[in-house]
């Protein structure tokens, strides 16, 4: 029963030999001439005055959680298209059904838009 | 976040009188500053759009405060290619300056040369034949065009459009070919002289200009379809970096970014030199002075340009053979072969190329309409061959003092809009 | 054309002795007045409804070969309107420290031309909220270069030159108005923070 | 992942192999790889920087020779082309950004006032970029035209092909010397020296 996932765990092994490999070579064999000023940030040749890992304003954050969560809706659209020529007589259900998936998250993008959370400044 | 205030006053000169810097502590010589943060906590940040950076047109340096996506403060830094111009002048014969007219505004250095000859005949009182007033004529409308063609490309790229950079540098490669055989030079062209000009045009320069006069509005047409009614290109350009007329005129704007505002002022109509009250052209004026009026002045500016390069070549079949340089021997070097044969000619050569000309006492300013403004040359003279002083009035330097104002609460990618329709050539600012 | 501007007479009317003298140079009328009468003059001639000169062309000074004469500030003024130009010139003594009014307050295209002449010839001007060096570095220490008295190739060797150029520390890039926006928020690296605190921005070693 | 300083000094050392034909054989194939993707970074500042752009234009294409990748940040560039005169004050960012620059790297000085400060033998200009950077090629002309540009990148890349791995000298990072100058203080003065015709530059009257 397991042999279903051999090909899985192959692509999986290549996968990953395959990115150890190049990665790892090319750590290896390159040979690094390192320099503190070759190690500063470059900043149009200027020097830098603090640094760029700062408390940034909570906006961003917001539209990146907005993303994930229409995001995830399609992920969960591409397996409901893949297996939807398969079940021939149960097309007029699964449509349906998608289209009552996609009203509910339409309720939370109309919510979104009404309260202004899309709105930049 | 507590809000914390550095007072200090700036006003102290941070200069001595012999000229080395004073020691002002950090704590007494900067306006109060006061670091308060937006309630959702975030710090601002200095970031620096350094000398070395594609969209700065040259090595200007914008450092520039940001919260977050929004710019609170521009301070742009010049000076990173002063190389000391007016200083060189004052070494120099007046038509050895020439050459250095070019290496500042190098995107239209015919201009400058015609600029600098005026001036020095304004300051020496000579009045120059007519073929050579129309000859300059085309040589201030041709860098005109270059001059746009490299801002309509540059500005493009900037605003993320390539296919129009190379559409106007192959127009421009065109303008260069007929500028090379007449001059010589592609860029560096030191074309005029006091008192006329280095060298006729050559034969096939009419023609050729002709022609490029006849084709070169179909490109324009291709880029304005391409940009005008553009929604991206609208969209970053509409509306942003507004500067309104009374403003314009404060900040002593010239040139595109005046007109942009609705001024209307051109020194060719204002002031006429060389003619250019016999031409019939018109000037494009502005209304809401923002990017996209920038843009179409400029654009438009092209077309009345090959208008008037149309009427003036009309002009140059009428003054087939005319003489281009006045017959002054003390100005105009005479013939090389009669310097060989006649005594009087090898004298005025020796004299000239030996000590130059000598100007009267006196001074002259005179404003020119350059492609970036106003560019003006004030030559003050003592009676030598060399000048006292050679003032530049850089049209780019002074439209670019307005850049703060500008980009004050715009975002990031809006200075980058803004700084590209400003037009700027650091050779001319920094000088 | 060399007609005199009627401005001339409307100064000396408004101003009297303060208007020092007058002369005609290629058809441009150039006005002498006294160095204290600067910024009243020039306020005058801005707002004053019949001569409106409210585009300023240009600031700029001119240092002569001979070294008694005095340095002269130049202000070339323009009437939009009126289409008349005005050359109005003052002569600072150069025993003196030189120092002129600012005229920020009336042209906002000043400011930079200000700084560029305090920049090349050391001309204070009294007022300019922000006046330090635009062409050369902040911490540039060999003079004044457009000064008739700065050789060409400035003072220093080109070695010494290069030295202070490369080895000058990071603050001296800086002006004073950014690194108090960086120390406001503590990003200024603790070296940094004590030669600011001193005062010292030159280059070090 | 933080790249560390290794103690052992700026580069480490290449085994000292007699070039036999395996490691000519890899030369070939590497400096054929390298002379032919040169990605310049175009440090452009005056009007040769112009004639750069107009090089990279669609006439006298630089993307026949492998150049089409113009990148502005130091990390990807192999070749630092210096378009266009170098004042003091941009001394330390070209120095900065030769510096920022991962090795193999070449340098190409295009113009007279990169190469030796041209007709500006001024105050504020750097006699030459190679006082402050090491520079492979020199490009003469002011501006040179765009096939001079490209008879100099020619040379560099036949210059490319003539490298070898085992040469040790030739990839290692040649830094400021301890007192802040990249020559000696007076090899730098004997190569600024004023020549030709700036000689008589000094009589200002």
């Amino acid at each position: 029963m397991l042999q279903a996932y051999i090909p899985v765990l192959l692509v999986l092994a290549f996968v990953s030999a395959n990115a150890i490999l190049i990665l790892g070579l090319s750590h290896v064999l390159s040979s690094y001439r390192l320099t503190p000023v070759k190690l500063s940030p470059y900043e149009s040749g200027m020097p830098v005055l603090g640094d760029a890992r700062e408390r940034f304003s909570v906006k961003f954050y917001l539209v990146a959680m907005l993303f994930i969560i229409f995001d995830i809706e399609t992920v969960f659209m591409l397996p409901w298209a893949a297996a939807f020529h398969q079940f021939v007589e149960l097309r007029g259900l699964l449509l349906a059904e998608m289209f009552v998936f996609v009203a509910i998250l339409a309720v939370g993008y109309l919510y979104i838009w009404k309260r202004g959370a899309l709105q930049w400044d | 976040m507590s809000t914390r205030t550095v007072e200090v006053s700036l006003a102290t000169p941070s200069l001595d009188p012999r000229g080395a810097p004073t020691t002002t502590p950090l704590g007494v010589a900067l306006p109060a500053y006061e670091a308060g943060t937006d309630d959702l906590g975030s710090e601002h940040m200095l970031i620096n759009i350094g000398p070395q950076h594609p969209a700065t047109h040259g090595v200007l340096r914008l450092v520039i405060e940001l919260d977050g996506e929004t710019v609170i403060r521009v301070v742009p830094h010049i000076g990173y290619l002063h190389s000391g111009f007016e200083k060189l002048a004052e070494y120099r014969h007046y038509n050895q300056i020439i050459p250095l007219t070019d290496r500042t505004d190098y995107l239209s250095p015919m201009a400058n040369n015609v600029c600098l000859a005026l001036a020095a005949e304004k300051l020496m009182g000579i009045t120059i034949t007519e073929r050579c007033q129309v000859l300059r004529v085309v040589a201030c409308e041709i860098s005109r065009i270059i001059s746009h063609l490299v801002w309509l490309g540059t500005t493009g790229i900037d605003l993320g459009a390539f296919t129009p950079f190379l559409w106007c540098f192959y127009q421009r490669e065109r303008l260069y070919n007929l500028q090379e055989a007449w001059t010589g030079a592609r860029l560096t062209t030191s074309m005029t002289r006091v008192g006329g000009l280095m060298a006729d045009i050559p034969d096939g320069f009419e023609a050729g200009l002709r022609d490029f006069c006849r084709t070169f509005p179909r490109t324009l047409a291709e880029v304005d379809a391409m940009f005008t009614r553009n929604a991206i290109w609208c969209g970053r350009t509409q509306g942003v970096g507004v500067i309104d007329g009374p403003d314009a005129i404060n900040y002593s704007l010239s040139g595109p970014m005046l007109r942009a505002s609705g001024v209307d002022y051109d020194v060719r109509k204002d002031r006429p030199y060389l003619g250019y009250e016999t031409y019939d052209f018109d000037v494009p004026i502005g209304e809401h002075g923002d990017i996209y009026d920038r843009y179409r002045v400029r654009l438009e500016e092209m077309h009345q340009s090959v208008r008037i390069l149309e009427q003036a070549l009309d002009r140059l079949e009428r003054l087939r053979g005319a003489p281009i340089n006045i017959d002054d021997p003390r100005l105009i070097l005479p013939p090389k072969h009669r310097t060989m044969s006649d005594m009087e000619a090898m004298i005025f050569h020796f004299k000239q190329v030996m000590e130059g000309v000598k100007a009267p006492v006196g001074e002259a300013y005179l404003g020119v309409e350059n492609p970036k403004g106003e560019l003006g040359y004030y030559f003050v003279s003592d009676g030598t061959a060399k000048p006292v002083r050679w003032r530049v009035r850089p049209p780019s330097f002074i439209n670019l003092a307005c850049l703060p104002k500008l980009c004050e609460g715009v975002l990031l990618s809006d200075v980058i809009a803004i700084n590209a329709s400003i037009d700027i050539v650091m050779g001319e600012i920094d000088r | 054309m060399s007609a005199v501007s009627p401005s001339v007479a409307a100064l000396r009317a408004r101003f009297g002795g303060r208007v020092l003298r007058h002369a005609v140079s290629c058809g441009d009328t150039i006005v002498y007045i006294a160095p204290g009468a600067v910024h009243e003059v020039l306020a005058w001639l801005k707002d004053d409804p019949d001569q409106r000169f409210d585009y300023l062309t240009d600031v700029t000074a001119v240092d002569y070969r001979d070294q008694e004469r005095p340095l002269e500030v130049v202000w070339q003024l323009r009437s939009l309107a009126r289409k008349a130009d005005l050359r109005v010139k003052t002569e600072l003594d150069k025993r003196q420290p030189l120092a002129v009014a600012s005229v920020l307050d009336l042209w906002k295209g000043a400011d930079w031309l200000e700084r560029e002449v305090f920049d090349m010839f050391g001309v204070t001007f009294e007022g300019h909220p922000d006046l330090r060096r635009i062409l050369m570095w902040e911490t540039y220490a060999e003079g004044y270069p457009l000064r008739k008295d700065f050789p060409l190739r400035g003072h220093f060797s080109r070695a010494e030159q290069t030295r202070q150029a490369l080895t000058a520390n990071p603050e001296a890039h800086y002006s004073l108005e950014e690194l108090s926006i960086a120390a406001a928020y503590g990003d200024l690296p603790v070296d940094m923070q004590e030669r600011l605190a001193r005062g010292d921005r030159g280059s070090v070693k | 992942m933080g790249l560390t300083l290794p103690e052992g000094g700026a580069g480490t050392e290449v085994s000292t192999l007699s070039p036999n034909w395996v490691t000519t054989r890899l030369d070939v194939i590497s400096n054929w790889g390298r002379a032919n993707s040169l990605w310049p970074m175009p440090f452009g500042t005056a009007c040769c920087a112009i004639e750069f752009m107009a090089s990279a234009a669609s006439r006298f294409d630089l993307a026949r020779f492998g150049m089409e990748r113009m990148s502005f940040s130091p990390r990807q560039a192999d070749v630092l082309i210096c378009a266009g005169r170098l004042p003091f004050k941009l001394a330390p960012v070209i120095r900065k950004i030769w510096d920022q620059m991962p090795q193999p790297k070449w340098a190409i000085s295009m113009g007279a006032c990169a190469s030796s400060g041209g007709i500006f033998d001024t105050y504020t200009m750097v006699q030459g970029i190679d006082t402050i950077i090491p520079v492979d090629v020199y490009v003469p002309g002011c501006p040179p035209r765009p096939e001079g540009l490209i008879y100099g990148i020619q040379l560099l890349q036949k210059k490319i092909k003539g490298e070898s791995f085992l040469d040790a000298d030739l990839r290692t990072e040649q830094l400021l010397r301890p007192d802040g100058l990249f020559l000696p203080a007076e090899r730098i003065d004997e190569v600024s020296e004023p020549f030709g015709n700036s000689v008589h530059q000094t009589r200002s009257a």
